[in-house]
């Protein structure tokens, strides 16, 4: 611990070291950002944010690729990327509970699309889930129509009554739902809660922290500060959140509210006792059941809980 | 035979032509009023820019005229009539057509059965020496071929009015004498009414029965003279001392004009 | 005289449909009806154009206004989107974002353009230029932006040069091959008279064939330009900080519709000032065209 | 003779520049590197250009394989990619959404090219059908076709006909701008010429507007052919079963390399291959043009 | 004064061009051998289609001739050269620029400086007689008027060779007699190696020294006619006897030709 102190209180001397931060347009993937910018929490770690937006995961980590580009948050759909040997993470953000298979009034089980459209955006978290659905109810893809979209796509046309069911997540839920009021949900990420996890991360390029160690455990020290300030300022940080990203705070507040989030303290504790490691053990699994990986790589391959523990918050 | 006193196919009245020429007003013809006799043949002579073709495009119904009118067959002309046929003097032919189907144009518009337009057009083409070039595009034929070309696609609808603007000028002499004879020729059978633009005053003596004189700046008639020799023309009346005569008058009128020294100065 | 009166008794038939009868003879000169040169429509007034320009988009947001009254799901009125078009606008996002994307759309296209004219000269002129340029050319023409980004971002990292690259290419392809095209289509006759009077090819190029092939050169960049704009969203999904293709993207993910059609609607804008502009040059640049 | 020997003397100097000496006075006839009438390279045989072709081709292709052999970071070599090829099109995936999108990409280029044409002459022809329909035309050209999707599948549904249309568009815009332009571009004599031989708008439309403007028109149709592929992948977001593009973004989203270049370069060579094809018809209906 | 028997400033060498004529070859020219001296002022005359334009275009050096091939000065024509000047049969004016513009075009590529420059192109429109339309566009101008203009800029490169194609074909006859002594005059006062097609039997006489007469399918050099009236030619000249008789050899040189009637059926 001494040690990291030091660093960081050397650094804070120092001219600030610029970071160039990855993020998604949304409250897990900009609401730290925000925060650690209101707080001043990257001046403390001696760092200067340079902030760049993605639209999605695999785009950010092929970015990071590119040395244009440091550390980038990505939601989990996208970890098979870390899972094979594409990113390390450095943190877990939160875990998203905001996924849904949902489906046209009336329908009431998973088995009564059998032979209807279902629309899946490719990748997903909520293809993921639609995976654990299908495991569960003992059905397979070819009971289905599915097809791909894209989220925004899958909106309009769960909306129009163009597709009976769909997987998708909170708040595009909510648009949906414009359109069909009395839509029904089958699936939550809830049901899964033993068997499979999301988290969202903030992954950098594979070797990363241990090139620079310095530059890592500044910014874990940030996003654990920022996290623990969330956590007890949830109202404060929508807000904050839809500044810093110019959007609006209820849709802000409808994101927070499908988000799990937990204390630093609590993901030291996560990290620890391996219940993290459990997650991508469980997440790799589906992936490879999904073909998006060809074997299940050692999750400390991938992921350094022992820098995650022994870095301070700011 | 021929008269100015029959009823008028082609009346010019009052006809003012303005362009706007480098953002100023430029009069091509101020005061223009002529008619033309039905089935008479008129040629119009006058010095380059005069505004000659803009007369005869004001009776083509190609442009809109400033102010004054033209009249055919009483009618106020408001656009192109299949009654009146053109010769432009740039030819306009189409370059995406074979000679043939140049000529074939304004017959299929006409709904002439293939089998008819066929001879009407070998019939034209041969009248003009193309047969050998019925299948060429305009690009493979030389200066001269255009134009005869360009002559046999009018011919071809066979119209009332026929308007020519220097339609031999890119001829060898023995093409356009032959031209003139079968202009000549045609024009007594049917009698159509003929308004011909040239620059050759043995050619404005020798077809018409009355010569219009133009002068410039602005365009408007200058004179007009009246040519009584009689129909069908010979190639011995060109010898003939009336021949002579009228050439030097018509010559007189077209290059004595006030204002003509100062146009070569 | 005779001869006169049998003429007219044997009028050609096929001939006389083409003539109506004379009725309105006694009109006066330059009545309304009076047809312009080569026209078939008379010569309308500016006031009357812009009129009916305005009386179209008019009835377009009537269209839109009932589209979305009728209930067409997520398709927000333009009220709202006018109410949100006043937000963005005052919190000043609105102009930080159509600034940023005006930017990287005019250096694109610009870039495009300048660099079209030369390689579409040296493709209609250098049989071997065209050999080597042509099929890379159509290649890439037929690559979707979408799917050029990794590379793009490869190579040239995630700032402002490959966005203004990929909107770039969009421009250039489009207006490559219109140039091409107008080199191909130059009159020969005019290249000729060029020659004998001393033109080389670099002297051709510039005072014959840029003159003479400008209306394919604007066409090209007319449609370059429009591609230039359908690509600024692909172009902003490289990490753009700001931009009304990312904002857009930005919207999508939470399908904020009034937001989305703020930035389309900014976008097509944009487009259609742009492209008058486009239009007005073309004018001067081509007024020596005997045009309808 | 003393005036001739006098001109001699005074040969004037600047014109002498333009006449090297006369040492290959003795040449043969036809040397090979007589100029052909206004070309300034001489004419090539069609095997020397398809070898040049194919030089560039192959140079490209090393371009390729020394970039991902220097190891710019996810991009494969020709080798990875042309196994990858191997392996869709070993199991028919290949096979299949080439001809899924190959027939998006045909119907939605061949409506828009055949609507492009008549819309394009009531554009340049009639005033009022201008003032109407450019605000629409220039305006949509700029919106990205991504934006449009939701609009989009919430009135067409998800299935073939949205894709269909989203590259209907495309083609549609690209090629109407051209259309117009050779609308307006005819030379006005030909116009006068078809009129005073009795042909009336419709017919100077068809018999002059179109063939006179059909470079312009083939212009349009290439660009639009283009802009059609590059659609593709946004027409297949829409809940595609198959298609070339709904392959790639899949790739996409899986960072699947391969098998994102394998789709890509089979839309870039169908997209020559068209194009080549609209030139041929190209050359077959513009011979009459005096050309380079 | 003039002679063939100088040195060949123009020699035509056993000249042959063939076109691609609907699939077929199309011999243009055939066989065609001539010298031009330098200094001298030979017309070319012959029926329409012949190949006069395609010779002169030889020589010009814009065809690749099929055999055969054509020297200028010793050296072999492989393409134009700013030594020559060509009025073209089609005028080939640059439509966007003006009429000042297109006649400083040839001036601008020597580099003269402008204001020489404007000196020289005001000297030449004011003899064409197109100062007042300097600023006009060729759209804008009548067909002589376009004619003028392309005569002014091959005038005004002041070129050593001459190569005119018809170039007096759209004027007016008073324009044309002013043009063909000012022509003359340029000619007898800075001999000019002059090549000049024309169709019109007057002019060719008036002009040269030496009339080449030419014959149709294929084309070819069917008779050389010297013209024996001394430099300066004089109006007068035109109506002596010896100028009637060579005018009478010329026409019947071009009219009596095997195969010419048949060209007119
Ligand atoms: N579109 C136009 N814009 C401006 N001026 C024009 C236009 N058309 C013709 N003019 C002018 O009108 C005058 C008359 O032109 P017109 O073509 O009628 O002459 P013309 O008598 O036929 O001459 P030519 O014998 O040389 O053919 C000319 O001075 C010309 O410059
Ligand atoms: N590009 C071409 N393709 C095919 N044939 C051609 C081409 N150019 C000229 N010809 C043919 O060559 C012959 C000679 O043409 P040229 O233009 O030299 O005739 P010309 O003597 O100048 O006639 P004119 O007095 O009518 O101008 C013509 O029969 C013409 O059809
Ligand atoms: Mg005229
Ligand atoms: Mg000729």
């Amino acid at each position: 611990g001494a040690k990291a102190d030091d660093a960081s209180s050397s650094n804070a001397a120092k001219e600030p070291v610029e970071i160039k931060v990855g993020y998604i347009a949304d409250y897990n993937g900009a609401a730290l950002m925000a925060v650690a910018d209101q707080e001043g929490y990257w001046a403390k770690a001696g760092l200067k944010p340079k902030y760049l937006p993605f639209t999605n995961g695999p785009l950010a980590i092929q970015a990071l690729g590119t040395n244009n580009v440091d550390v980038v948050y990505i939601g989990s759909g996208a970890l098979w990327l870390p899972a094979s040997g594409k990113a390390e993470i450095w943190s877990v953000n939160s875990v998203s509970n905001a996924d849904r298979i949902i489906a046209q009034p009336g329908i009431k089980t998973l088995a009564e699309l059998k032979g209807k459209k279902v629309a899946v955006p490719t990748g997903t978290s909520g293809d993921q889930l639609f995976s654990l659905a299908l495991a569960k109810e003992g059905l397979s893809r070819e009971d289905f129509k599915v097809t791909a979209m894209e989220p925004p796509a899958i909106v309009a046309a769960f909306a129009a009554g163009q597709v009976d069911g769909a997987a998708l997540w909170y708040p595009l839920i909510d648009s949906a739902k414009k359109g069909q009021p009395d839509m029904v949900e089958l699936f939550s990420n809830e049901d899964f809660i033993d068997t499979l996890t999301f988290p969202s991360t903030f992954v950098a390029a594979p070797g990363r922290a241990a090139k620079d160690k310095d530059l890592a455990t500044g910014f874990i020290s940030v996003v654990k500060s920022a996290n623990d300030y969330r956590h007890s300022n949830q109202e404060n940080t929508i807000a904050l959140t839809a500044k810093f990203l110019k959007l609006k705070e209820e849709d802000m507040a409808a994101q927070a509210s499908v988000a799990k989030l937990f204390t630093s303290q609590e993901l030291d504790k996560l990290s620890s006792d391996g219940t993290i490691y459990t997650w991508l053990d469980g997440l790799q699994q589906q992936f490879k059941k999904d073909e998006k990986i060809t074997e299940i790589s050692d999750p400390k391959s991938f992921y350094n809980s022992e820098l995650f523990v022994s870095t301070p918050a700011v | 035979m021929t008269t100015t006193t029959s009823k008028a196919m082609i009346r010019f009245e009052d006809l003012r032509q303005e362009f706007t020429l480098t953002g100023n007003t430029f009069t091509a013809l101020d005061g223009v009023s002529l008619d033309i006799a039905d089935g008479e043949f008129v040629t119009v002579v006058g010095p380059s820019g005069c505004g000659k073709s803009t007369m005869l495009n004001a009776a083509a119904g190609l442009l809109d005229p400033t102010s004054g009118r033209v009249m055919v067959d009483d009618r106020e002309v408001d656009g192109p009539s299949t009654r009146t046929g053109v010769i432009f003097q740039q030819y306009a032919l189409f370059p995406w057509l074979t000679v043939r189907k140049n000529v074939e144009f304004g017959l299929e518009l006409k709904k002439v059965p293939a089998k008819e337009r066929r001879v009407i057009v070998d019939h034209y083409l041969e009248l003009v020496g193309l047969t050998r070039f019925a299948e060429a595009l305009p690009k493979e034929l030389s200066g001269g071929m255009k134009q005869r070309c360009a002559i046999a696609r009018a011919y071809a609808v066979n119209p009332e009015i026929l308007l020519m603007d220097e339609p031999f000028g890119a001829l060898d002499a023995l093409t356009r004498v032959h031209m003139q004879e079968q202009l000549l020729k045609t024009w007594t059978q049917e009698r159509r009414t003929v308004m011909f633009v040239t620059h050759d005053v043995d050619e404005s003596v020798f077809l018409a029965s009355r010569v219009i004189v133009m002068a410039a700046r602005p365009g408007r008639i200058f004179k007009e003279i009246k040519i009584d020799l009689p129909y069908p023309r010979t190639e011995e009346m060109r010898l003939s001392d009336e021949f002579a005569r009228l050439r030097t008058q018509v010559w007189e009128a077209v290059y004595h004009q006030p204002g003509v020294a100062e146009a070569h100065q | 005289m005779a001869a006169k009166d049998t003429y007219i008794a044997v009028e050609t038939p096929p001939l006389a449909s083409g003539s109506p009868a004379p009725e309105n003879s006694q009109q006066k000169p330059k009545p309304a009806s009076r047809k312009s040169p080569a026209t078939s429509g008379r010569k309308l007034g500016r006031k009357a154009l812009l009129a009916i320009n305005f009386g179209s988009v008019a009835a377009g947001l009537g269209a839109w206004t009932a589209l979305s009254a009728a209930g067409v799901v997520g398709l927000p009125g333009p009220v709202e989107v006018l109410i949100r078009a006043g937000e963005v606008f005052a919190d000043g996002t609105l102009a930080e974002d159509t600034g940023a994307s005006l930017a990287r759309v005019l250096s694109g296209f610009l870039l495009g353009s300048l660099l079209a004219v030369p390689v579409g000269f040296l493709m209609g002129w250098y049989q071997v230029g065209r050999a080597i340029i042509e099929p890379w050319v159509q290649f890439f023409r037929t690559i979707p932006p979408l799917a050029l980004l990794p590379l793009v971002m490869v190579t040239m990292g995630i700032g402002e040069t490959p966005k203004i690259f990929v909107i770039f290419l969009a421009a250039f392809l489009s207006c490559v091959i219109s140039t091409y095209q107008g080199v191909v289509s130059v009159d020969k006759t005019l290249i000729n008279a060029a020659r004998v009077l001393g033109a080389d090819s670099m002297i051709i190029f510039r005072r014959v064939v840029v003159p003479a092939s400008s209306p394919f050169i604007l066409v090209g960049m007319r449609i370059g330009l429009g591609a230039g704009w359908a690509t600024v969203v692909a172009a902003e999904l490289i990490a753009a900080p700001n931009g009304l293709g990312m904002r857009m993207q930005q919207a999508q993910q939470f399908y904020d519709m009034p937001t989305i059609l703020v930035n389309v609607i900014v976008i097509g804008i944009l487009g259609l000032l742009m492209d008058r502009l486009l239009l007005m040059i073309e004018a001067h640049l081509t007024r020596w065209q005997e045009r309808r």
